[in-house]
């Protein structure tokens, strides 16, 4: 491949150099990252303020109505899982398969993945209406010995959810204990050194705490995998399991794991680009691994898009009235703009990468990924906001009410999201130390025929 | 106190616009204190509660237990009979009384808002006398019963001119002492009320020989043909003829209905075929039937020489010219004809909005002289019971003269609001504020004008003094009613405010001049049961005292229905002149006419300040909260008019701004407006959506040709784009089924074959065969409770609506929260507009109404989706909501087909006073939980524990919710569908059965609806 | 190896059995009979400690309000024991006068609600006959007197407090065979009432369920 | 494994074959050592922990614990109050399913942490013996107990080993 001639030329990668560019990113920060962390700040506190009016003076405040029971939050609920899961992607099935490009970018996935999860996690309790009884949804014992629905699928999602948070915040941690150990041996400050010494547990480097914890790391990625593909499945019969037309069709499941993939992968772009900018990792993410993360999401567009053709053409095979009209309405009806956003985001503009340079073109791909990120918001929203405003009884059909609030939780979310994103590059290694050392060949006096190396120096 | 009255002034222009929307802090900080320790510590320690006990045991008052008290309804001058349930002394809802041959236990919406009389929050609790006026209206300020009586008493004896008693058309209990009042002290009394039929009764008495509005036998017929008369509306006794209407349809042979009216209203909408001729031109309609059954020969019921002369004036009135001048197709005149001709009985009627014409006679004549002459008169029109109403517009406006040259020196009102109801262009304000002042120029005023009023209106602002009278609630009285029934008029609670009933104060005014005009009674209950006992003297062998306790729990005297009694018609010659007169008038063209209406929602305004009624959906255009003009598409486009655009509706004698609704379902050339909004003085209810004006103000100062009554139709208007948006709200903003079988119809092909006749739809019928179910279905121990809907029978009143939100404490959240399509009407009206095939391959228009409230299906979709069992399935087939479980994730709501689930997204509260209608059996809903129809989960408890007690088990008809009870045309059925003898059992089992989408998603509800009915035209 | 993942399975299904066993004795209620369910007569002092049955399986239940009471115990807690406007008795009235609780609160048995006495029926008694013999007793029946002639309710201090959504029905139990005390406690020992059941849902349900009464949410949610 | 009354002798390796060979002459001379390497290399793994991790077993063990009370869970809370939704069974299995897949997860996951912190040793506050900055950077350790009449031999081999420096230190 081109970059494997650019990078002959280089000198290769070392131990050395790989802790050094990585443990420079938790240097001291400057004015740029304090205003990246004010601006989360500030659109946290505008997210924080209007969930607090909205709870204060009512949940009218945001715009549902009778028909429409969902809207907003959960599209952003929705939105923020989807994000979650290349996270785990990237980190857990990639690694099942070896996937050679997956080591640089798979922390900064990771984290994302914890932070949207967190991230997504609030929305369930934002739109519930008495959000102080978010408790009720757990199986807690209590004095009323009253147990919550276990054939409800808003419960699976607490049970996914959770698990799905619970997990990848452990692999997530785990991953982290032998990076933040080599943070902490190179640590001067006492806050750093006191930081990293709690963090990293008294991690050694031993050669018995690398073998358990490279077996358990195996099995952390063989459990995440089918939990990633559980928890979006199970996000999905969220809506499958009802009976709204266009809502209840089998083929959501693998249609919304794909999606997620896909907006995920793209919210890595969009965070990776700047991220490899600021911090000089051009000799650690390389064309090589945009070139194949746009191939992913060549790929994930091609399932997302195939599942929209499904559903049309399964609306119009089933001959139901009510699936019928639904179908039309999406993109004929008085809401056509969200649909047509979102198939020009998802399907058409993504197609553009069957150019090969376009796949390594840098400020392209940071574009394409914003949309795409819009597209598969809008995508959410389509379905829970089209679906809903044209149910069965034309009598209760009805529109929205759409309010700053909405707006303000939305953007606090990305807020949210932001602060803990700016507060990880800056206090973790964002970049996988020890998984990039491994694929690194390690230094030896005798020359054997040792792996490959995907990162910077090639071979 | 002062304070108080202060405001009361100061909210009628400070009114919140917004509606009711008031939004609990104290709430929102309870629940979050739920989640923090230190809030909860704050928070678990409130204010102590109190336990009061009664300081006297009150004889059958049980605390907890409901006490019924019989009574009448005095909201329109039907006389439903009433009873209300009253828990530790106030009274909490309103239903119709069983034993009224009037309304047969069902009761329209205004009378269910009556409890909304009782409690508004802008009634008027003391004595008032003005102190100023200032540019933003007159300031009252409270006063002593004695002051105002002295005052009163000293302007009779100084009074030289004329002294006026002005009402409104008064229960006989009142009438009977005004009528004493009004001789022994040298008043006279002038009436009115715009909702009478006076024309009617004029004509009848030219046609029939008798002054009076007849009483006619809808049930009777078998082909009732309809010009404008909304009977099943607001029409003399609107539930007694939507039950008389009912009973028709549902007849082995059910009844064709064709309506006649320029506008759909919704007595047109539940017709067969409805008929749409230019305005005014619908007496060449009444001619040429005329003409057509004197060819048919179905002339038997009158002389010959009444014929001929008929004949003569039909001469040249043919289908084509009538096609021509009516713009209604030749093809269905003489479809109507034939009906008329074929029916055995038949009914023609006339009234409401086609007779508030300049000149109404004519029509009312001609129908009249069709009754006559196709036998109707004895058998569907019973021309010897009859009601006279006393009101004059003749008398009003003569009123209206005096008062202006200052010879009126005491004006008393007493149940009207002229100032509101009476054009504006009589300036009965101007007048008013004439009384007493003397005539030699200096101005002084000697003179007083009292009003005797509930609640503040636009007649009682004019007045010096303002007397605080009981509502209907509260008070004593009777209404003798044509027939010889009386229906008598109890308290049902203690009066709340320093109030006086009316019969009282005319008795204290009268006893203070000197005047004895009780007979021996000196106060009016004492009035009431000595006159009760008079009128009924022999009707009973029991003695006085046991027969008065008995008709008080009764609710009346009232005599088994004796049936049509017979009767000849006299005609008056003068009706033939009459009629020739009219028949050379050329039909009008052209211009835009100004058609007023009165709706289900505002009467004639007397509703307009009940936040239920404001609330109430309009049966037919779905619109809340305010008025609205009505117009074609062709019109509107005409005009550069879109649905909702704020219009100015102009005539020569005003202008009001209202919100357009474009509908095809007016005539081109007539803006339809209801009547009743607009208010600028009525409570804060009314005053909130007052920004346009009030129809009355366009009116022309104009009394109807020979009909003692006003000229409400057919003013020119012109109509002009206003700024910005109109503000209409509507709770249903899409009128097509889309083909999706909703609601059904059973059409009825050929002329006049059996109710067996094809269906609309495919799927019908399927609601009989059982498909096969994944699940083992649920098996209920004892009872399985379940509903019957027959549309045939529902006329989409909306009276089920409100008697829901009162028993439910469904709270009224406002305009704006409704704009927001978040009503929390658990019972909705649908209405749909489809068009069907009519029998010669044309297309006609049916219009469906169709109650929908809970389904509780057995595989009910919202059930399996709540997280937390907020909603799941009880013993009894019901599909339980347990609020305080609730969390308000919606789901349930996302997931129900029929979206009958509410949420409460803000806490809604009942201001002042309209808090004591709460009903204490039903929780009232918090913030951020769902709710829903429960089919009145808390009768069927009660049901249950007298039937525990009992020792038995609960049987068919103990139980009756809400909206079934108040049906006026028994559309609604409740009982256990597990007893195969219930009657609800067997209307589920009807051919006509069905349940809604089931057959698309099995969701096997417990509602069962029954198809409409409907002849194919 | 096959030993191994055999003992694996064996013991995850223990330790779930186990958990299990932990979890489904939380939240339960072990029901204590009060004295009154073997004896008629208005047994020692000491009782009501039987009666502190108030269905929570306290640490479990994470309505931290109960568990904070730095004001005192809130109106729906156990221990709740506000003054009254009138010092009324129940050990004089009750235990000593031997009257029946349905004398007074008569409505028990027909309603569901259990009514506060009128003054009328205090007077009856009070009106010409008994005058007290304390002072505090003679104090206090000349208040009632004074709120009888002023026609104006005493402002008794409500002690059970339920929340709006709970329809009790009074008459039910009553005929049902429960009796006043499983509920209320040994009023006729009190000389201020207090409440001595927490009346939270766990509490009502162990009733029922040990009864055989119906658990359905809206036999108390929805109706009377 | 390295007693505390022992001196512990540090060797610092730049190339990792050099450190493999120092364990290798370690182990032959039946001493106590131990290895830090800054990534982990199969390699190594096959030199100095050749047996499998038993942490697969308890995951395994955990999952299973999971997957079974993930189902009763859901399985006895319904039937501990029976109520009915739609027409669904009270113990409705495929629904159950969703909880019993997402604790077997859950469970395996969190046994999974344990493990690592139970076989790691992990947290912990003592000092390593040995343990060198630079283990963590680019350079490899082998730390070996002796006692101390050893030391001279010991510092032979990992010096023979190619080992850059050789330290001795105090042991723990």
């Amino acid at each position: 491949m081109e970059h494997k001639h650019d990078a002959k030329k280089e000198a290769p990668v070392t131990y050395a150099e790989v802790n050094d560019t990585i443990l420079k990113m938790l240097e001291p920060p400057g004015t740029g990252w304090y205003l990246l962390l004010f601006t989360c700040l500030f659109f946290l506190a505008i997210g924080a303020s209007s969930w607090f009016y909205q709870m204060w003076s009512g949940f009218g405040e945001s715009g549902k109505s009778h028909p429409i029971g969902w809207g907003t939050y959960i599209t952003n609920f929705v939105f923020w899982v989807g994000i979650a899961h290349s996270g785990t992607l990237i980190s857990a099935v990639l690694y099942l398969f070896r996937a050679a490009f997956r080591q640089p970018i798979y922390r900064l996935a990771e984290a994302m993945t914890v932070f949207a999860v967190m991230t997504a996690g609030l929305f369930p309790i934002i739109h519930l209406g008495r959000p102080w009884y978010a408790l009720w949804l757990m199986p807690y014992p209590n004095q009323r010995a009253l147990w919550p629905n276990f054939r409800s699928p808003l419960l699976w999602d607490v049970f996914a959810v959770s698990t799905y948070f619970t997990i990848s915040a452990t692999f997530f941690f785990v991953g982290l204990i032998p990076d933040i150990a080599a943070a902490r041996d190179r640590a001067t400050t006492k806050f750093r050194k006191i930081l990293y010494g709690v963090t990293s547990l008294g991690w050694r480097n031993s050669h018995v705490q690398w073998k358990h914890y490279t077996a358990a790391y195996l099995i952390f990625a063989a459990f995440a995998t089918p939990l990633v593909v559980s928890v979006h499945s199970v996000v999905s019969w969220d809506f499958a399991m009802s009976i709204v037309p266009g809502w209840h069709a089998t083929i959501f499941p693998p249609y919304f794991v794909a999606g997620a993939i896909f907006s995920g992968v793209a919210m890595v772009i969009t965070l990776i680009i700047p991220l490899r900018k600021a911090f000089d990792l051009q000799r650690l993410i390389t064309p090589f691994h945009f070139d194949a993360m746009s191939k992913l999401i060549l790929m994930t567009s091609g399932v997302v898009t195939y599942s929209y053709i499904t559903e049309f053409y399964t609306a119009w095979f089933s001959n139901n009235v009510f699936e019928r009209y639904q179908f039309w309405f999406r993109p004929f009806g008085e809401f056509w703009l969200p649909f047509w956003g979102m198939t020009f985001c998802n399907c058409i503009f993504p197609q553009l990468l069957w150019v090969k340079s376009l796949r390594t073109n840098i400020p392209f791909l940071f574009v394409l990924s914003i949309f795409i990120n819009i597209g598969m918001w809008l995508e959410r929203f389509n379905i829970i906001f089209q679906s809903l405003t044209r149910e069965f009884i034309p009598a209760a059909w009805g529109g929205y009410n759409f309010s700053w609030i909405e707006v303000g939780i939305t953007v606090g979310a990305f807020g949210w999201f932001g602060m803990w994103m700016t507060l990880f590059i800056k206090f973790f290694p964002s970049v996988a130390i020890v998984e990039i050392k491994e694929i690194l060949p390690p230094p030896v006096r005798k020359e054997t025929d040792h792996h490959h190396a995907a990162v910077g120096a090639g071979h | 106190m002062e304070g108080e009255i202060v405001q009361l002034n100061a909210n009628r222009k400070s009114a919140d616009k917004e509606g009711l929307v008031q939004i609990s802090r104290r709430r929102f900080l309870q629940g979050l204190g739920a989640t923090t320790a230190l809030g909860a510590a704050a928070c678990a320690n409130p204010v102590e509660q109190n336990i009061l006990p009664n300081v006297k045991g009150v004889a059958e008052e049980i605390p907890g237990v409901a006490v019924w008290y019989s009574s009448t309804c005095t909201e329109c001058s039907a006389g439903c009979g009433i009873r209300v349930r009253t828990r530790e002394g106030r009274a909490v809802k309103v239903e119709g009384n069983p034993n009224s041959p009037v309304n047969k236990g069902g009761l329209c919406a205004l009378g269910q808002a009556s409890l909304q009389s009782l409690y508004n929050p802008d009634r008027i609790r003391q004595p008032l006398k003005k102190t100023r006026t200032t540019p933003t209206g007159p300031i009252f300020e409270p006063t002593t019963w004695d002051e105002v009586y002295g005052k009163l008493q000293e302007a009779l004896t100084n009074a030289t001119n004329r002294k006026v008693l002005l009402t409104g058309e008064l229960p006989s209990g009142y009438q009977d002492l005004a009528a004493a009042f009004t001789s022994q002290l040298g008043f006279s009394q002038v009436v009115w009320d715009p909702m009478q039929q006076v024309a009617v009764a004029k004509a009848a008495e030219l046609v029939y020989g008798t002054y009076g509005v007849p009483t006619f036998a809808i049930d009777k017929a078998q082909v009732v043909v309809n010009f404008g008369a909304d009977f099943l509306e607001t029409w003399l006794n609107p539930v007694g003829y939507a039950r008389q209407w009912a009973d028709g349809r549902r007849a082995e042979k059910p009844l064709r209905f064709v309506h006649i009216e320029p506008r759909l209203s919704l007595t047109g909408a539940n017709a067969d075929l409805w008929l749409k001729p230019n305005l005014g031109s619908d007496v060449r309609i009444a001619l040429f039937l005329i003409g057509q059954m004197i060819e048919r020969g179905r002339t038997k019921g009158i002389s010959d020489d009444t014929r001929n002369k008929l004949s003569q004036l039909t001469k040249g009135v043919t289908a084509t010219e009538v096609e021509a001048q009516t713009g209604v197709s030749k093809e269905k005149l003489l479809l109507v004809a034939q009906y008329l001709a074929e029916a055995k009985a038949s009914l023609v009627l006339a009234g409401g909005a086609s007779t508030a014409t300049a000149d109404p006679l004519p029509l009312l004549v001609l129908t009249n002289l069709l009754n006559a002459m196709l036998g109707n008169v004895g058998k569907t029109v019973d021309i010897v019971v009859v009601d006279k109403p006393a009101t004059s517009a003749t008398q009003v406006a003569a009123l209206i003269d005096d008062m202006q040259s200052g010879k009126v020196d005491v004006l008393i009102t007493a149940g009207t609001n002229p100032q509101f109801s009476f054009p504006d262009a009589f300036g009965f304000q101007y007048a008013v504020n004439k009384v007493g002042i003397k005539g030699d120029g200096t101005g002084k005023k000697a003179g007083i004008v009292v009003a005797l009023a509930s609640q503040m209106d636009e007649t009682a602002q004019l007045a010096d003094y303002i007397l605080p009278l009981h509502t209907s609630l509260e008070d004593w009285g009777y209404v003798a009613q044509p027939g010889g029934n009386v229906s008598l008029m109890q308290p049902s609670m203690r009066q709340i405010f320093d109030t006086k009933s009316l019969g009282d104060v005319l008795l204290t005014v009268a006893a203070n001049a000197g005047k004895q005009i009780g007979g021996d009674s000196t106060t009016f209950d004492a009035f009431v049961k000595a006159r009760y006992l008079a009128i009924t003297a022999g009707k009973s062998t029991q003695d006085g005292e046991t027969f008065w306790r008995a008709s008080l729990e009764k609710g009346g005297y009232f005599a088994s229905s004796a049936g049509v009694s017979a009767g000849t018609p006299s005609i008056n010659p003068a009706v033939y002149a009459m009629s020739y007169g009219i028949s050379v008038k050329p039909a009008h063209h052209g211009d835009l006419l100004l058609y007023p209406y009165p709706s289900v929602k505002a009467f004639d305004g007397r509703a307009a300040n009940r936040p239920w009624m404001q609330e109430l959906a309009d049966p037919i255009t779905q619109a809340v909260w305010g008025a609205w003009a009505e117009m074609h598409p062709d019109t509107a486009k005409d005009l550069g008019i879109a649905m909702g655009d704020s219009v100015i509706v102009r005539t020569a004698d005003g202008e009001v701004h209202v919100p357009a609704y474009v509908t095809e379902f007016v005539h081109k050339g007539i803006i339809a407006m209801p009547v009743g909004q607009g208010h600028s003085a009525y409570g804060r209810f009314a005053n909130s959506i007052d920004q346009g004006g009030s129809v009355y103000s366009l009116l022309p100062k104009k009394i109807a040709t020979g009909a003692d009554t006003l000229a409400f139709t057919g003013s020119p208007v012109t109509v002009v784009r206003g700024l910005g948006s109109g503000d209409l709200v509507r709770v249903q903003e899409f009128n097509s089924q889309e083909g999706r079988e909703l609601a059904r119809t059973t059409f009825i092909t050929g002329a006049g074959a059996h109710a067996h006749g094809e269906e609309h739809g495919e799927g019908y019928g399927e609601g009989h065969h059982e498909p096969k179910q994944m699940y083992t279905q649920r098996e209920h121990p004892l009872y399985q409770w379940g509903m019957a809907v027959d549309l045939a029978a529902c006329t989409g009143c909306s009276a089920c609506v409100v008697a829901c939100s009162a028993e439910n404490n469904i709270p009224v959240v406002g305009k704006k929260v409704v704009a927001q399509g978040r009503e929390m009407s658990w019972l909705r009206i649908e209405r749909y507009f489809d068009s069907v095939e009519t029998e010669d391959g044309g297309e006609e228009l049916k219009v469906s109404f169709m109650p929908m409230m809970c389904q509780h299906c057995q595989n009910a979709p919202c059930e399996p989706v709540c997280p937390v069992y907020a909603t799941y399935h009880n013993e009894e087939g019901m599909n339980a909501m347990v609020y305080n479980r609730c969390v308000g994730t919606r789901y349930c709501s996302n997931n129900c087909s029929y979206k009958v689930r509410r949420f409460n997204w803000f806490q809604y509260e009942w201001p002042d006073l309209l808090s004591w209608q709460v009903n204490p059996d039903v929780p009232v809903r918090t913030v951020g939980i769902m709710e829903k129809c429960s089919f009145c989960v808390q009768r069927i408890g009660e049901a249950k524990d007298i039937a525990k007690d009992l020792g038995r088990l609960v049987e068919d008809g103990d139980v009756t919710p809400a909206c079934v009870q108040t049906c006026p045309t028994q559309a609604l059925t409740f009982g256990d569908l597990k007893d195969p003898n219930s009657r609800v059992s067997k209307l589920a089992k009807n051919e006509r059965a069905y349940k809604v989408l089931d057959h698309h998603l099995n969701t096997q509800p417990s509602v069962s609806y029954l198809s409409d009915i409907r002849y194919k035209a | 190896m096959v030993t191994k993942i055999r003992l694996v399975i064996a013991g995850a299904c223990v330790s779930a059995l186990a958990l299990f066993a932990v979890f489904s004795q939380w939240g339960s209620v072990t029901y204590t009979a009060t004295a009154q369910d073997s004896a008629s007569a208005y047994p020692a002092l000491g009782v009501r400690a039987g009666v502190y049955n108030d269905g929570q399986a306290a640490l479990w239940d994470f309505n931290i309000t109960d568990h904070f009471r730095y004001f005192g115990p809130p109106p729906r807690l156990r221990g709740y024991s506000p003054e009254q406007p009138i010092k009324f008795s129940h050990v004089i009235h009750v235990q000593q006068n031997k009257m029946e609780c349905q004398y007074c609160h008569w409505s028990v048995s027909k309603a569901a609600y259990a009514a506060i006495p009128e003054e009328e029926t205090c007077m009856g008694c009070h009106g010409a006959l008994v005058a007290g013999k304390s002072e505090q007793g003679k104090k206090d029946i000349q208040k009632l007197k004074d709120y009888y002639s002023r026609n104006e309710p005493i402002p008794w201090v409500k002690v059970h407090v339920v929340p709006d959504y709970l329809k009790f029905n009074h008459k039910r139990h009553v005929k049902a065979g429960v009796t006043c005390q499983e509920c209320h406690g040994q009023i006729p020992e009190m000389e201020q009432v207090e409440r001595v059941s927490s009346m939270k849902m766990g509490w009502c349900i162990s009733c029922h369920r040990q009864r055989g009464a119906s658990i359905d949410c809206l036999v108390c949610h929805g109706q009377r | 494994m390295v007693e505390s009354t022992s001196r512990a002798v540090v060797g610092v390796f730049t190339y990792m074959d050099d450190a493999l060979e120092a364990v290798k002459s370690a182990k032959s001379a039946n001493l106590d050592w131990r290895m830090y390497s800054p990534v982990p290399r199969h390699e190594i793994e096959e030199v100095t922990y050749p047996q499998k991790s038993p942490v697969r077993l308890v995951s395994f063990a955990c999952a299973i614990t999971g997957c079974i009370c993930g189902w009763a869970l859901a399985i006895l809370c319904s039937l501990d109050w029976p109520m009915r939704t739609s027409a669904k069974n009270i113990a409705s299995i495929p629904a159950f399913f969703v909880p019993g897949y997402e604790w077997t997860i859950l469970f395996g996951g969190l046994g999974t942490l344990g493990a690592i912190l139970a076989f790691c040793r992990i947290p912990s506050v003592v000092r390593a013996a040995g343990y060198d900055p630079r283990f963590s950077h680019d350079k490899f350790g082998v730390v070996v107990a002796c006692s101390g009449n050893q030391v001279e031999d010991v510092k032979k081999r990992l010096a023979s080993a190619g080992a850059d420096e050789v330290d001795v230190r105090d042991s723990l």
